[in-house]
């Protein structure tokens, strides 16, 4: 394992300093936490907006702090959840009086911990509220799960919360929103190799020169289902067909798409993926309102890519489509 | 155990148990691989460290010293197993508030920490988790003081002996909970991380115990 | 080799494909080549500015096509020039009769393939005028090479030259502008692995795993030096110094930065670079004005980064800093 | 040769060397990986391939045909070696215009060739690029043709010859232009892809004189 860093005990803490170094203006720092919240912030008459997860998922989620988007972004460890205390530290910092929005994914981990910084801010008479982000259909949600794990659809919960609460809307309205979102979402995902984190220095799990997992979720953690190679479209039908299933949409609906890469694939194979999931949309009667393709959601160095397809509406498109100024998404 | 002995236990214990999560980091790291994302080590060795050094030289009750220890997990390991250890050490410390550390209030220590994992995580025997490690021990210690009336000692060399069944008996199972659970069918086969640190954990409070 | 692909033949033509459907308000595809065009190009009034070069390099050429920056941008065969003919056909769609600035990187295939076109374009009476980026410093500019390599400072060369285009200059002071960006500009990258390009479908070259390559171009070619791996902190050192010492600037000079992805490394590992690089920056006495990080001219799935320096006067800050809406850049 | 056989001749020669390029497609690469960037098999058989296919069933007179080849071969292969191979052939075709092929013009068209690479890169003998194998081939040929009488197969046997001496040439220089001379000292000892793949180029063409 080769990788760009110091001492993998430091490369957290090294990296919120890089960040903070590229953005002044944008970010700033609490004291003594792994949080970075708008340099800006808390934003008078706004709710706030946070998220908060394992480091690794890069621009995920201090690259999504800004105007129209998040307020504070807490970076635990690689891949491990960030610590209740400082989840309420973070929840302190970007109430501005008109609550907090806490945006989790759903691990135990995380939302075990957010749940206590929950309490803990509500001991301090803050207004919290929570969604929890289940986007992944790779996993079945039942009761011998611990149910969907949230991925890259985060981004479009994030997005479009984020465009409410700029717009004004009080917390519950924004709440509204983020868990519209959540439920108009699926994303399903693929490794073509496994990420080494940089503390375990090798690949997480072994794959063969020919096999891909399925179904990968994205801390590194294997798939659901391993199988042999297949081509840029074969895999794109896979995954598309996936999320499609799930979300059943009607004839002629509207959808707006993130191809998003792992992090160590090329945004050249992004574009070829995308191109098949047009072509599938296409064939199932649904429109394209608009579509992402990058690295949204990573996992370390991970080669592969997730689909996600999110139906809009009306609310949704003008939400979606806001103006949005942060690190890692401006439009 | 005078109020002194007990506290040189407690610290000896969380000593012991910060070192030998630095020695099986990568250990339990590479079972987290298998079935999960290869934290479990680094989170570990990670938080049980700071504990030691939170409390080291302290001069507290033993309560509040334990209480201090969850504290710690809870704010440095993160991760399902930060609130999961953390917060029922934190929680489970109550019990020893009154009486500090006797054999009564052991038990009591064992089953409200045994609840409190329960309760968070929504785990149960046989979702191939610490649970399954931690159930058969805490049930094992309980009798084998409370019907067996064996020494606590005993006891609690009985009790990592069920531990030991309790990790093996994760493997052939199915995942439930945590992200094991996401792999379905294809946890089965492995071996549960912290599962295997509960176990660990214990194997230090014994050998702990054995010194006092 | 596992790469998110059909037949490595048809992987330039789909992405293309792809890019088109994921932006098809910005771009489109000139018939029957490989150049993309802004969708609303060639603008009145307006000096048109191309660029191109080969595949692999993504979000370059294309992705930096819009508002103040390019107008058109061909696209060869993975890192292939692309040809002449290509080449003069973008130089005509982008002509709005102000003429047109060709950026070109300083490979011999392309400066052969873009001279040729020039030619071409000149015999229909369209004013070309063309400008060679050579920022890499790790290629001693001497008779015996053939000169120092065009890589990631390029893309200050569009976004100056392209601001300068936007806001209503000339052919000649729009080159003006490129050459300005191009004398006070050096980069140096490093490989930690090799690329794979898909047609070979194996690195390019060997490394060993605890070997780095240091002064790496863009095009999966070995670097100018192997040394044993290093910590992030000492790579950063070793580049910044190499460009620092090429551009010998003065006290308290001020200057952007940017830390480039190779693009299989996270951009968590490019934050660190950037702490380390702004450090350095510091005890030299140079002032950062502005500060990249992330995947700007990449080389397939190498892992790695460039670091570029570029000393900023007032009209290149007003130029660097100036609106800019393209797929790749906003700002 | 009448017009017929000279078409046969360069139609047969263009197909011969698309086939030997495809054949030796991940040979070139394997070259230019070691110096270079790993494509230069890929953009000669997708050149010649395209060139072959453009001329296919030509009626045309050999220039034209030349022609087209190597406007194929500027708008098909990119890179350095596209307008270095593409734009020399393009512009030699011109030699053969009058008189077709013969073994005058061939030593025209060789020479217009060679200049045309020397210009259009700036290469020298010696800089480690295709201008290695093809000067001396190209003097071997005009010499055998003119000063020792020998036919034009025999001089194009010892032109093949003096090329694969010009190969093993780069072998052990440093690269001076193209991709190599990034490399600085360290391109020494490898061979150049360029110089290789002009080699075969030759190679055809002798095979396809030697059935006429
Ligand atoms: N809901 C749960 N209840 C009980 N134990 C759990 C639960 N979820 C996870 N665990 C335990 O936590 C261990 C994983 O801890 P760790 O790797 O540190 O956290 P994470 O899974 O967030 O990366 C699992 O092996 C399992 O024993
Ligand atoms: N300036 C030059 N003059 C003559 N030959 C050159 C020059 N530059 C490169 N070449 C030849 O081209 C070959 C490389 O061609 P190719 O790999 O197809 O293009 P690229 O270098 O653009 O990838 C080299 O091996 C060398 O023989
Ligand atoms: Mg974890
Ligand atoms: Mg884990
Ligand atoms: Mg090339
Ligand atoms: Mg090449």
């Amino acid at each position: 394992m080769k990788k760009l860093i110091n001492d993998p005990e430091d490369i957290v803490d090294e990296m919120l300093e890089g960040m903070v170094l590229a953005y002044p203006d944008r970010l700033r720092r609490l004291d003594g936490t792994e949080v970075l919240v708008r340099a800006d912030g808390p934003v008078d008459g706004k709710v706030g907006l946070v998220s908060g997860g394992g480091s690794g998922h890069e621009p995920t989620h201090a690259g999504y702090i800004g105007d129209g988007m998040l307020d504070g972004a807490a970076a635990g460890q690689v891949f491990t959840s960030p610590t209740a205390d400082q989840l309420s530290e973070m929840v302190k910092a970007c109430d501005a009086g008109e609550g907090v929005l806490n945006i989790v994914k759903n691990y135990e981990g995380d939302v075990m911990n957010f749940d206590t910084a929950a309490e803990m801010a509500a001991m301090e008479d803050i207004e919290v509220e929570q969604v929890v982000v289940d986007d992944d259909v790779a996993v079945e949600d039942s009761l011998y799960t611990s149910g969907r794990r949230g991925v890259c659809g985060t981004i479009l919960v994030h997005k479009a919360a984020g465009a409410k609460a700029a717009a004004g809307g009080d917390l519950s309205e924004v709440k509204a929103v983020a868990e519209k979102v959540i439920e108009n979402t699926g994303t399903m995902g693929t490794a073509l190799t496994s990420c080494v984190t940089p503390d375990k220095g090798e690949p997480t799990f072994d794959l063969g020169e020919d096999e891909i997992e399925l179904g990968i979720g994205i801390h590194g953690e294997p798939g659901t289902e391993r199988t042999d190679m297949m081509s840029a479209d074969e895999i794109t039908t896979h995954l598309t067909e996936k999320v499609l299933e799930d979300l059943a949409l009607d004839d002629g609906q509207e959808v707006m798409t993130i191809v998003n890469g792992m992090g160590g694939t090329p945004l050249m194979e992004l574009f070829v993926v995308n191109r098949k999931l047009q072509e599938i949309l296409g064939e199932h009667g649904l429109e394209t309102w608009d579509s992402w393709v990058g690295d949204y959601m990573t996992s370390l160095d991970m080669m592969g890519c997730s689909v996600t397809v999110c139906a809009v509406d009306d609310e949704l498109k003008e939400l979606l489509g806001a103006p949005v100024d942060t690190p890692a998404l401006k439009q | 155990m005078s109020d002194e002995e007990q506290r040189e236990a407690v610290l000896m214990a969380i000593d012991r148990v910060a070192t030998r999560m630095q020695d099986e980091k990568s250990h339990l790291t590479d079972l987290d691989s298998a079935i999960g994302d290869a934290d479990h080590g680094a989170n570990l060795a990670r938080g049980f460290t700071a504990a030691a050094e939170a409390v080291e030289g302290s001069e507290d009750d033993v309560d509040e010293i334990v209480k201090k220890i969850g504290v710690t997990l809870i704010s440095k390991v993160g991760g399902a197993s930060g609130p999961l250890y953390g917060g029922s050490i934190m929680s489970a410390s109550q019990t020893l508030s009154e009486e500090g550390l006797t054999a009564e209030t052991s038990i009591a220590f064992a089953e409200a920490y045994l609840e409190k994992v329960l309760d968070r995580g929504g785990a149960r025997v046989g979702s191939k988790t610490m649970v399954d490690a931690l159930t058969p021990a805490v049930h094992t210690y309980k009798k084998s003081i409370e019907v067996d009336e064996l020494p606590p000692v005993t006891a609690l060399a009985k009790a990592v002996a069920a531990a030991e069944r309790g990790v093996a008996f994760t493997v052939p199972i199915r995942a439930e909970k945590g992200r094991a659970s996401f792999l379905g069918w294809r946890s089965v086969g492995h071996q549960d991380p912290g599962a295997t640190s509960t176990l660990f954990i214990m194997q230090e409070l014994l050998a702990t115990a054995e010194k006092f």
